[in-house]
C-alpha cells in the first residue's frame, strides 16, 4: 500500500502533505504523555507487520494492520503511522519522502475514521465486537486502495485503469486483513482487554 | 532485517552535517518527484548517481534495495502502456499506448533516481541523528520521541514475533490458505502486541524513575559543518530550483 | 537400540564468532541424556540443530538413518521431537491453555474434537486439568512451564529436548516436573545446571566443551552425593 | 546510621491473589543488603514499592523520616534511588548509548554540555567509553546491562536497587559487574539467586517469606564457605 516516489503530481503531493500535517498535530495533541511509549510500540508493530508474509492462494501477501491500529489508537494512529512510514522509507526505501504525506493519508485516514466509528462496538463483547473488528480490518484496506486510486487518478486520468486493477487486487487482501483482525481482537479481548480500551480515557 | 546498511562509511556524505543534508534532500527530492519531463528527470538522475558515487555506496546492496522498492513503479510500467489510451503502436501485435509507455518510463526513472538520492543523502546517517536533525529543523519533540522510540523497539518486537513463529513451527505449523492459519497468525500478532504493551508499561516506569514528566530534552550532536556540506547544500538548492523552472517553463 | 538422530561431523558457528560446534558427532536412540557445559558452550545450539531451527554449516544430520535436507524432511523430523524452550513465554501464544495445547494436534490434521479430547487427556495426565480454560499469559511461571510441557507431550514425541527446564522454577513445580519426567518413558536430552534434577531424570551425562561432545563416565553417581550434601539452591541452616 | 527509607507495616496484594507483602517492616540507610526468596515471594514487589512504582495498599513509606504521599514526594524520593531492571531492554529506550545515559541528567535540568560531560565520566568509570556512540539495540546482553547500570549511576543515587543483575549474564560481564559493585560505596539492595555474587557485593542478607522480611543472621559467612568449597556451577572432579 505504498505509492512510490515520482508518480504523483504536485497538487496531490501537497494536499496529502497538508492533511497529514494537521492530522498528525491533532493526533499528538490528543496524546497523553504517559502513553507515548505505547503508541511507539504500536508504531513498531505496524512496521514489523509489513514483513509478515501470509499465504493467500498460490502466493503470499504482507499485512498492514492499519485497521487494528486505528481501532486502538484513534487519532494517535496518524503520528504512529507517519513515524512507521518514515522509518520504512529510510530503512527499506519503501514509499518515499516526497510522497510520505499522501501515503500517510492513504493508510491512516481510513484507519482513524473506521476506528472512531467502530470503537463503541469494539468495547462490547460478543457479536458487535466481532463485526467491528472484521469491518475495520476489511474496510481499512479497501478504503486505502480507493484513496490510492483517487490519488493516482487526480494526478493523471490515464492512471484510471491501472488504479482500478489495484482496487480489485485489494479485495482479497482486505478479506484476509479482516479475518486476521478478528482473530487479533479476539485474542486481545481474552488476554489483555485494557489494550482495547486504550483510547477510552484519553483527553 | 538488515537495517541501516548504508549508514556506516567514511565518505564526505557520511561525515556531512545531518541538518544540511536533510534540508538539501527535502528540497531536492520533491523537486525531482514533480518534474514533468524526461530532460530534467535525466539531469536529476545524473545528480543522484553523482551523489551515490560520492557516498561510495556498496553497489550490490543498492541494487538489491532498488529491486525490492520497484514493485509499484514496475506495476505501472507494465500496466500503463496497456491501459493509458491515446494513439497506440503495436509491439508483437499488442497495441501499446505511446503516452503510457513514456509516462511509465519517466516514473521508473524518477522512482529509482529519488531512491538513490534518498540513500545517498539520508541513508548515510543513522536514524538517531536524523531524528535529532528533524527535531532541530522544527519537528516537535513528541513526534521525534515517537519516531526514535519506535525505531528502537522495532528490533525487539521483530525478535519477539520471530520467537513465537518459531514456537509454532516446531509444533508442526505449516501455513496455508485456511482459517487455522489466519487464526494462528492473529494469535501470534496478538501475543506480540500484548508483550509489547507490557514492555511499554515497564519502559514508561523506567523513564519516570529517571525523572521524565512529559517533556523531552534531546541531546543533540555538536554539529560541525565543513565547506563540502555548504557546497553540497547550495548545489542541491540551485539544481532543484533551476530544474523545476526549466521543467515547467522550458 | 535403534538410532533416532545422528550428527555426523557437524560444524556450526555464529557470525563473527569462533565455531561453537566443531566436527561434532553424536547419536541418540532411546537414551535419557543429561547435557552440561558452561554458558556459551553450544548446548542450546546443539538442540536447535537437532530440531532444525538451525542448519549445520558443515556435516550432516540423519533422522532414522536417512539424511535430513529438505524442509519436508525437517517437518517429518519435528513430528518426532518435542522441544521445550528455556523460556515458556517463547513457547505459548494462544489465548487459553486448551487452545495452546490443541494447536499441535490440529497441525497434525486432527479434527477440533479429537484435538480437544487429546489435549484434555494430557492435561489430566500432568494433573493440571483445572488450568484448561485459564488465560495462558496470566499463568504463573511454574504453571506456564507445565503447560509448555503439555503442548510438547500432546504431540507424542519420541524424543524430548529440554533446555534448562528447572531454571527460575519454584521448588514445588520443580518437584512436580522431576516426578513427571522421571516416570515418562520417552527418550530425552536435558540441558541443565540442576544436578539433582538431572540425576533423577536422566541416566547418562554428556558434556560439551570446545565444540565437542563427550560422555562423562559415571558422572551421575558422583554428582548425586555432591548435591545431596549441599544443594545449589538458597537455603538456611539454622 | 541515618535511615533513608522506611517501610511501616506495609501490605500489598495483586488482584485475585493472596497478599504478597503482609505488614512488612523494613528500613535501610547505608547498608549493602542482599535479598533472597523463592519466586513469587514478593522481592520485586518490595523494590517497586520502595521506588514508588507500586503504592502500599496499607501502611506507610518514609523517606528521610517524612512520609511519602504526594507525587512530588515520590519524585524527590526517586532522585535518591537507582533502580536496575531485570531486563535491560525495558530500561534502555534511546537509540544511542550516550543519549540514553544523558536522559536522566537532562531531566534533572542539566544543560546538554553538562549532561554529556557527566555521561562520559560515568562511561569512563565503568570502562565502556568506547560504547558511547553505539546503537543500543545492537549491543550484546552484557553490554546492555553495563549501560543500564550507567544510566542509573549517572543520577548519583544514594541507594541502588538491583533486580537479578546477573541473570542471563555472560561470565565475563558478571565478573566485571561484581568488581564494579564491590568497589562502589553506595548503599544497595540486590535481589539475586547468585550466591557468589551476593557474597562479594553485599554485607547483609535478608530473606522474604510469607510476606515478611527477615534478616538472615550470619547467612553470608555460611554461604561463602559453601560456595567456595563446591560451587554451584557444573564441574567435574576427575
Amino acid at each position: 500500500m505504498h505509492i512510490s516516489e515520482g508518480v504523483l503530481s504536485l497538487p496531490v503531493l501537497a494536499t496529502g502533505g497538508t492533511i497529514t500535517f494537521f492530522s498528525t498535530m491533532y493526533g499528538l495533541k490528543k496524546l497523553d504523555y504517559d502513553k507515548i511509549m505505547t503508541v511507539a510500540m504500536f508504531s513498531s508493530a505496524f512496521f514489523v507487520a509489513s514483513f509478515i508474509h501470509i499465504p493467500l492462494g498460490p502466493g503470499s501477501v504482507h499485512l498492514l494492520l492499519s485497521g487494528i491500529v486505528g481501532l486502538i489508537l484513534g487519532w494517535a494512529a496518524f503520528p504512529a503511522i507517519l513515524a512507521a512510514l518514515f522509518l520504512q522509507a529510510l530503512l527499506f526505501q519503501y514509499g518515499g519522502l516526497a510522497v510520505i504525506g499522501v501515503n500517510t493519508v492513504i493508510i491512516a485516514a481510513p484507519a482513524v475514521i473506521l476506528g472512531l466509528f467502530f470503537r463503541p462496538w469494539l468495547v462490547q463483547p460478543g457479536k458487535k465486537r466481532f463485526i467491528a473488528s472484521g469491518a475495520a480490518g476489511f474496510f481499512s484496506i479497501f478504503f486505502s486502495s480507493l484513496l490510492m486510486a483517487a490519488a493516482l487518478i487526480a494526478t493523471d486520468a490515464g492512471f484510471a485503469k491501472a488504479a482500478l486493477l489495484l482496487v480489485a487486487w485489494s479485495i482479497p487482501v482486505s478479506i484476509l486483513e479482516g479475518v486476521i483482525t478478528i482473530s487479533i481482537v479476539k485474542f486481545l479481548a481474552t488476554v489483555q482487554p485494557e489494550i482495547l480500551f486504550f483510547s477510552e480515557n484519553s483527553k | 532485517m538488515k537495517e541501516e546498511r548504508f549508514s556506516v562509511g567514511g565518505s564526505p556524505l557520511h561525515r556531512g552535517s545531518v541538518k544540511l543534508k536533510l534540508c538539501g534532500g527535502l528540497l531536492f527530492i520533491p523537486a525531482f518527484a514533480i518534474t514533468p519531463s524526461y530532460r530534467e528527470a535525466l539531469i536529476f538522475l545524473f545528480i543522484s548517481l553523482l551523489l551515490t558515487a560520492i557516498a561510495r555506496l556498496p553497489l550490490k546492496h543498492v541494487i538489491n534495495r532498488l529491486v525490492l522498492a520497484n514493485f509499484f513503479s514496475l506495476f505501472l510500467f507494465i500496466t500503463l502502456p496497456l491501459t493509458y489510451g491515446g494513439d497506440p503502436f503495436l509491439i508483437w501485435g499488442v497495441p501499446v499506448s505511446k503516452a503510457g509507455f513514456l509516462l511509465g518510463g519517466l516514473i521508473v526513472i524518477k522512482t529509482n533516481g529519488i531512491l538513490l538520492a534518498l540513500i545517498a543523502l539520508l541513508g548515510t546517517s543513522t536514524v538517531s541523528s536524523l531524528g535529532h536533525g528533524l527535531n532541530a529543523l522544527g519537528v516537535s519533540d513528541r513526534l521525534t520521541a515517537l519516531l526514535l522510540f519506535s525505531y528502537r523497539y522495532i528490533f525487539v518486537i521483530e525478535q519477539e514475533f520471530k520467537r513465537l513463529q518459531r514456537a509454532a513451527k516446531i509444533r508442526g505449523f505449516s501455513p496455508g490458505t485456511n482459517v487455522h492459519t489466519y487464526r494462528t497468525f492473529g494469535y501470534l500478532i496478538g501475543m506480540t502486541m500484548v508483550k509489547s504493551w507490557d514492555q511499554s508499561q515497564r519502559i514508561h516506569d523506567a523513564m519516570v524513575l529517571r525523572g521524565y514528566d512529559g517533556q523531552f530534552f534531546p541531546l543533540t550532536n555538536p554539529s560541525n559543518r565543513s565547506p563540502f556540506d555548504l557546497i553540497l547544500f547550495l548545489g542541491l538548492v540551485l539544481a532543484s530550483i533551476i530544474l523545476t523552472f526549466l521543467g515547467y517553463l522550458g | 537400540m535403534s538410532t533416532l538422530l545422528n550428527l555426523d561431523n557437524v560444524c556450526f558457528s555464529y557470525p563473527h564468532c569462533q565455531p561453537i560446534l566443531n566436527n561434532c558427532n553424536f547419536s541418540i536412540g532411546d537414551q535419557r541424556i543429561g547435557l552440561i557445559g558452561s554458558n556459551g558452550s553450544g548446548k542450546t545450539t546443539l538442540l536447535k540443530i537437532l530440531v532444525g531451527l538451525l542448519k549445520p554449516q558443515q556435516g550432516r544430520l540423519f533422522h532414522q538413518g536417512s539424511e535430513v535436507t529438505s524442509e519436508r524432511d525437517y517437518r517429518k523430523l519435528r513430528k518426532n521431537l518435542g522441544f521445550l524452550f528455556q523460556n515458556s513465554n517463547d513457547q505459548l501464544f494462544s489465548p487459553t491453555v486448551i487452545e495452546d495445547i490443541a494447536f499441535g494436534p490440529l497441525n497434525m490434521g486432527l479434527t477440533q474434537d479429537q484435538a480437544r479430547e487429546r489435549s484434555l487427556q494430557i492435561l489430566k495426565k500432568l494433573d493440571i486439568l483445572s488450568l484448561q480454560d485459564q488465560i495462558t499469559h496470566r499463568l504463573s511461571g511454574g504453571e506456564k512451564k507445565l503447560v509448555a510441557l503439555a503442548t510438547v507431550l500432546v504431540m507424542n514425541p519420541r524424543l524430548l529436548l529440554l533446555d534448562e527446564p528447572t531454571n527460575n522454577l519454584d521448588p514445588e513445580t520443580r518437584e512436580k516436573l522431576t516426578a513427571i519426567l522421571r516416570d515418562l518413558e520417552i527418550a530425552r536430552i536435558i540441558i541443565s545446571h540442576d544436578w539433582d534434577f538431572l540425576t533423577e531424570t536422566t541416566d547418562e551425562l554428556y558434556s560439551i566443551e570446545h565444540g565437542h561432545l563427550h560422555q562423562c563416565k559415571d558422572g551421575h553417581v558422583h554428582v548425586h552425593q555432591h548435591v545431596h550434601e549441599h544443594g545449589d539452591k538458597p537455603h538456611h541452616h539454622s
